[in-house]
């Protein structure tokens, strides 16, 4: 039987290492990689334990963005409160996380290197247009969020290469976001389908500039400009956000599975979206001129 | 007399009958009576019956030697376990 | 019953039951003492881990376990072949026991593996992880065959067969030949047609409802030594320690007295431990290996390869006169009973019109095997989905007639000496009473705002009654411990010792219930069929009442009079004669003290088949919002009324239906097996089998009704399993008024919800 | 390899040797036999096995056993106080919120863990905070007052 190790480097450096290593396995908060394990999905030869790496594991305001370390648990970025200012819709996201346990471990960079179509956090990250950085043996790259999952359980860091966290932009003035997922429980539940919406108005409440994102109706949480250009030029009246709910539903490209069918989910992206923007829109109204 | 009740699943095996009127001073009397009467009778109302005796609902080898009034009523049910 | 008074239960004042004390093993359970089936451990223990079938319906041509021998560390590998033949015969247990031979082969495949997960070899190793490792080394050659997965895949022509030999039994018409029909069966009585004519409205529906699982938390759990002499000591979380050693001695071709069990704590059961699945496995095991062997399911082999209940498909037909009296009412019933014979089909004949007054009726059952794993009981089996058809069609004829849907039951409610659909005449029931209690609830009465709706439904349960054993023996300070063989599932340590105290006339704390092992009791059969507080109590009763016997005669020997002028008041010997000549009452204590001197210890004993068991009813009210956009429904009130006979320990009567009423919202609302198309079990876990959740649900508010059983000395009715069939219909019918839709199939997920309001728009 | 891993646990130092894909539960139950906190699932849905790391709620099951290096852990076994139990075990027993009882411990830890942080939670606060610990005897009401009534305790008023 195969000899497994465990490992908790301090460095990014140590980290990028040790995850060349055939087998290896980044372990943050667990809450996915531990579940494939016991459920025979395979068992990492190493596993990196990234939480002692102090980039990963801290959330730090500057004056033009918010960083968001790799590992952070959810609980601490629901109850930080810079997170809950400016970003509300990625604290509603990261709060629908699994339970209050899973809260405890679960990390936002956990949600989305384990690149499931149905991660609550990544259409949130999305409409707020987050940047991963990823760091390996060549050094840094960045990455937009909605180009890190290529498919399902399948994303862009090669051999060595760990995300380190995000850089979320400050939100301009009058803007904000909102994230709504469904479930058929009020909890413990995976997405059938999530949106995230963020708007940004001008002094006369017109929108000038939208982000839409869906999740669980692709292989990948997937980015719909033509939701936001609905949004756009609009107060968020019924009739902009009936149309922004059609675009969403057209561009929703869901499976049938044990959780939803497409024609379940494809409706639902639309009102999601619907109810996602109107809440963005309401945020944004109240927001900082 | 007692009378013994049929369901439609046993009236077949007394000719149609929804019930009867037996002399039986037990039950094992009534179910040698009825299996005189209409002979397999008794194998068909196996162990994995139950026996409601006015009422009052009796496991199969228990309810053999029960006394039987000239009033009582009788029916055969299936035997009930629960969850 | 042979009671030292003729008093009968509703003229007497009770003095411990109906209390609410704290339940004596609650200090273990609240600080984590309290040990649960996997909690045990032993030295030189070993780990067990079961292969289990990848197809769901194939036939095994060889098994290999030469690489899994080889391998560091495992100490024994069993398979089918090390088991002996077991001979046809019923099993007695829970509902649908079914027989033996069938219980032998669902324990471990032989020829063939009937469904995914079947157990097909066990191994026995130093870690869990060497076991889990042997088990992939372990070769078998399947023949894969072509599953049946459904009741209409089983029905069809051309079916894959899955016993070649088995025929179809019960009453024509019959398949001739193999089939997937285990059995059908008719009842009924009067004249259907007539009574159709006779009705001015008649409605007619078909449901179907999926498999699914009783969903207790604990897994099954098994620890087992077998000593050089073939004896074995097998601990195991059971509802029915006397079962499994009754079901291992058979599937191992032993005699009894070679197995002893202890019952551990239990950590839920809903009927789904009334049988055995990993404890013979763990017998065998420990004597290959000559270590004792732990063996522990998994969530996922518990979904996989435990016995939920069946899939349904029912259709039912009743009519109606103007003024709202049924006239006729027909039910055809088809279960699942999973791989093998034993669906509790028979309970759903016995239970589906059971509630109504109906002269004229016709019901047909039909069992039937599919490539899923074998039902085993859940609480009330059989009940809910035939309840769910009746009540909602009834929800249906009240629309119709302008009836209120209270009224139209209460119209044609069963009371004492109506004539049960399943045959014999009523005795006091509570039915009547649940229903004008509903009625007069301010639930009832409460507005309903847009998008809700309030459903109403009824159900009923027999209860059991069966075999029990007790032992009360007083201790020398005058404090007593009751004995009894039923695992304490939820407050029954309580209750038996509530009725004890009564009896004996001491305080409930004064009083140790014990639940014993196999060897320490007298046969006693499951905790199960809501027989426990009825019937374990009834024994429990007698036995302090043998001790109350030999209290007055320990007190006529000590004032030199005869037994019969000795009473028994509030737990004290008193002379009943009008001249005292100074002697005062005995207390227990004091009897108890002189015990030793007055004849020895002082122990009652009870060994009985309980009979009269009260049949149990219960109304329920429901109010739910849907979400039109989204088919999303959320329960906003629910109320559980129900005849408990005589409460004994209140706080777990209301226990027992809020939990059956949850149980049933989870069935009504989103708990389903969903298969895969070559049978796979595609939500094998408690993330996608979805169970309610705390958010998920309201208070559930209850209201007890206290119609005695005249046939228990305290007047008790079970009231266990009665509480989950009335909630899948009242969440229906809610459902259905509030999004103006007619629904036709379990679970109402809110993709079918959805589109069922889209259809109707 | 085995890797020699140094905890507290209740308090107490506590040491233990482990390969390193086993989890936290399993040392607890099979290592260290406190066996008061349970597997329902492990795979983190039921919540029986809910433990406190260093201050924050978790599911052992999901915690693998190295990651323990270092930190405080604290159980069920941990929450009675020599002969006081806590005031969460005393509503419990006194609400009958407890049937068969497998959940109870993970429901105890994860109520404390609320009460902690908010000591007047709502009814739908407490539900959801809870929504991770499944009871399937219940229907969670009793559990639910059970928990509101010792936070009205601990606040030191009767509601």
């Amino acid at each position: 039987m195969e000899e497994t190790r465990y490992e908790a480097p301090t460095t990014i450096a140590q980290a990028a290492r040790l995850l060349a290593e055939p087998g290896a396995r980044a372990l943050a908060g667990g809450t996915d990689l531990i579940v494939q394990m016991r459920t025979g999905r395979g068992e990492p030869r190493l596993f990196v334990d990234v939480k002692r790496i102090p980039e990963l594991a801290s959330i730090r305001l500057d004056a033009k963005s918010l960083w968001l370390g790799a590992a952070v648990p959810a609980a601490l970025v629901v109850e930080n409160r810079d997170v809950a200012r400016l970003f509300p819709g990625l604290a509603e996201a990261t709060d629908l996380i699994g339970s209050t346990q899973i809260q405890g471990r679960a990390s936002v960079g956990g949600n989305l290197c384990n690149a499931s179509p149905a991660a609550d956090t990544v259409p949130a990250l999305i409409a707020l247009g987050a940047v991963c950085v990823i760091a390996g043996p060549q050094g840094e790259r960045r990455v937009p969020v909605e180009s890190f999952a290529t498919a399902p359980g399948k994303s862009v860091l090669a051999a060595g290469e760990l995300l380190v966290g995000f850089e979320l932009p400050l939100p301009a003035p009058r803007s904000s976001d909102a994230y709504l997922r469904f479930i058929p429980r009020t909890e413990m539940d995976i997405a059938v389908v999530g949106a995230g919406v963020s708007v940004a108005l001008d002094a006369g409440g017109v929108c000038t500039q939208a982000r839409v994102a869906l999740g669980a109706v692709a292989p990948t949480a997937i980015l719909v400009p033509a939701a936001a250009a609905a949004l756009v030029g609009s107060r968020g009246e019924d009739e902009a956000l009936a149309r922004a709910a059609a675009a969403a539903s057209a561009a929703a490209r869901p499976i049938d599975d044990k959780r939803g069918t497409v024609e379940y989910r494809r409706k639902v992206s639309g009102v999601l979206t619907k109810r996602a923007a109107a809440a963005a829109f309401e945020r944004a109204r109240g927001a900082r001129a | 007399m007692a009378r013994v009740f049929f369901s439609s699943g046993l009236r077949r095996q007394v000719g149609g009958a929804e019930s009867l009127e037996l002399e039986a001073n037990d039950v094992r009397e009534l179910l040698a009576a009825l299996d005189a009467k209409f002979p397999g009778f008794a194998a068909q109302i196996g162990e994995a019956n139950a026996i409601a005796i006015d009422g009052e609902i009796i496991p199969h080898g228990e309810a053999l030697f029960e006394r039987l009034r000239p009033e009582s009523e009788i029916h055969f049910l299936p035997k009930i376990g629960g969850g | 019953m042979s009671g030292n008074d003729g008093r009968t239960p509703s003229d007497k004042k009770w003095k411990y039951i109906g209390t609410r004390p704290i339940r004596h093993d609650g200090l273990d359970k609240v600080t984590g003492r309290a040990q649960f089936g996997a909690d045990y451990a032993l030295p030189g223990m070993l780990w067990g881990k079961v292969l289990r079938s990848p197809h769901a319906h194939a036939r095994i041509r060889k098994i290999d376990v030469t690489a899994a021998l080889a391998l560091d560390g495992v100490k024994a590998v069993i398979t089918g072949r090390d088991f002996p033949n077991v001979a046809s015969e019923a099993a007695e247990g829970g509902e649908g026991a079914g027989d033996m031979a069938d219980l032998a082969m669902n324990v471990i495949a032989r020829d063939k593996a009937l469904y995914h997960g079947h157990a097909v070899a066990a191994v026995a190793a130093t870690t869990a992880r060497i076991a889990e490792e042997a088990c992939k080394r372990i070769a078998v050659d399947y023949e894969v065959l072509k599953p049946v997965l459904s009741l209409d895949e089983a029905l069809a022509k051309d079916a894959p067969i899955l016993h070649e030999n088995a025929r179809a039994t019960g009453h024509e018409p019959l398949p001739k030949g193999p089939s997937n029909v285990a059995s059908r069966r008719e009842m009924g009585r009067g004249d259907v047609a007539k009574g159709f004519a006779d009705a001015d409205v008649v409605v007619e529906r078909e449901f179907r409802t999926p498999m699914v699982h009783q969903g207790y938390i604990e897994p099954h759990a098994v620890l087992a030594r077998t000593g050089q002499d073939g004896r074995a000591v097998v601990w195991c979380c059971t509802q029915g320690a006397f079962q499994v050693r009754a079901y291992s001695a058979k599937v191992l071709g032993v005699s009894t007295d070679m197995i002893k069990v202890i019952p551990t704590e239990i950590g839920g059961g809903f009927g789904g431990k009334t049988t055995i699945y990993g404890e013979p496995l763990a017998i065998l095991l420990s004597r290959k290996a000559g270590r004792p062997v732990k063996l522990v399911m998994s969530r996922e082999e518990v979904f996989r390869a435990s016995g939920p209940t069946s899939g349904t498909h029912v259709r039912v037909k009743l009519g109606a006169t103007r003024d709202g009296k049924l006239t006729a009412g027909e039910a055809v019933l088809v279960y699942e009973a999973g791989a093998f014979k034993g669906s509790p089909v028979t309970a759903a004949m016995m239970t589906v019109f059971a509630p109504y007054k109906l002269a004229n009726v016709r019901i047909e059952g039909w069992d039937v095997v599919v490539n899923k794993p074998k039902v085993t009981a859940y609480r009330a089996p059989g009940a809910p989905m035939a309840a769910l058809a009746v009540e909602t069609v009834l929800d249906e004829l009240a629309e119709q007639l302008g009836l209120d849907p209270i009224d139209l039951r209460l119209e044609n409610a069963v009371h004492e000496g109506v004539q049960a659909t399943y045959g014999p005449k009523y005795r006091a029931i509570g039915f009547v009473e649940t229903l004008r209690a509903a009625k007069s609830h301010p639930h009832y009465k409460a507005p309903l705002g847009p998008n809700q709706g309030r459903g109403v439904a009824c159900g009923f349960w027999f209860n059991a009654g069966m075999s029990s054993s007790a032992n009360v023996s007083i201790n020398e300070d005058g404090s007593a411990v009751v004995v009894t063989g039923n695992p304490d599932i939820g407050g029954s340590r309580a209750s038996m010792a509530l009725m004890a105290a009564e009896e004996l006339g001491i305080p409930v704390e004064s009083v140790r219930p014990v639940v014993a092992d196999t060897e320490a009791i007298g046969y006693t059969d499951v905790t199960g069929g809501s027989r426990v507080t009825f019937a374990t109590g009834m024994a429990v009763i007698e036995a302090a009442r043998d001790v109350v016997r030999q209290l007055r005669a320990r007190a006529a020997q000590i004032w030199s009079v005869e037994l019969d002028a000795v009473g028994w008041e509030d737990g004290r010997a008193v002379l009943l004669a009008e001249e005292k000549n100074g002697h005062e009452p005995l207390s227990l204590a004091q009897l108890a003290a002189k015990a030793a001197n007055t004849g020895g210890p002082i122990v009652g004993r009870a060994a009985l088949t309980a009979r009269g068991a009260g049949p149990g009813f219960a109304t329920h009210l429901c109010d739910v919002e849907v979400d039109r956009e989204t088919g999303a429904v959320k329960v906003l009130r629910y109320t559980a009324v129900q005849d408990a006979g005589k409460a004994i320990h209140p706080s777990y009567v209301e226990g027992q239906y809020q939990g059956g009423v949850a149980q049933g919202i989870g069935w009504a609302l989103n708990e389903e097996y969903i298969f895969d198309k070559s049978g796979v079990m595609e939500n094998a876990g408690f993330l996608d089998y979805r169970m309610p959740v705390a958010s998920d649900l309201p208070m559930i508010d209850t209201v007890i009704v206290e119609v005695p059983n005249p046939m228990h000395p305290h007047g008790v009715r079970g009231v266990g399993e009665t509480p989950i069939v009335p909630p899948l219909a009242a969440v229906t019918n809610a459902v259905q008024r509030a999004a103006r839709v007619k629904l036709a199939e379990l679970p109402i997920s809110p993709p079918r919800l959805l589109e069922a309001i889209d259809r109707s728009a | 390899m085995k890797i020699h891993v140094h905890t507290r646990v209740n308090g107490e130092a506590t040491e233990f040797l482990c390969t390193p894909e086993r989890s936290l539960l399993e040392i607890l139950r099979d290592e260290l036999q406190l066996t008061g906190t349970k597997e329902g699932c492990a795979t983190g849905d039921c919540g029986a096995c809910s433990v406190m790391l260093d201050g924050r709620l978790v599911c052992a099951c999901l915690v693998l056993a190295p990651e323990v290096e270092g930190r405080a852990i604290e159980t069920i076994e941990g929450v009675a106080k020599g002969d006081q139990i806590h005031v969460l075990q005393k509503k419990f027993l006194e609400h009958a919120a407890l049937q068969c009882g497998i959940c109870t411990p993970g429901f105890i830890i994860a109520a404390k863990a609320l009460l902690e942080r908010n000591p007047d939670p709502s009814e739908e606060e407490t539900r959801y905070w809870l929504a991770g610990n499944l009871c399937r005897c219940t229907g969670y009401d009793k559990i639910i007052h059970a928990v509101l009534d010792a936070a009205a305790d601990l606040r030191g008023g009767a509601r």
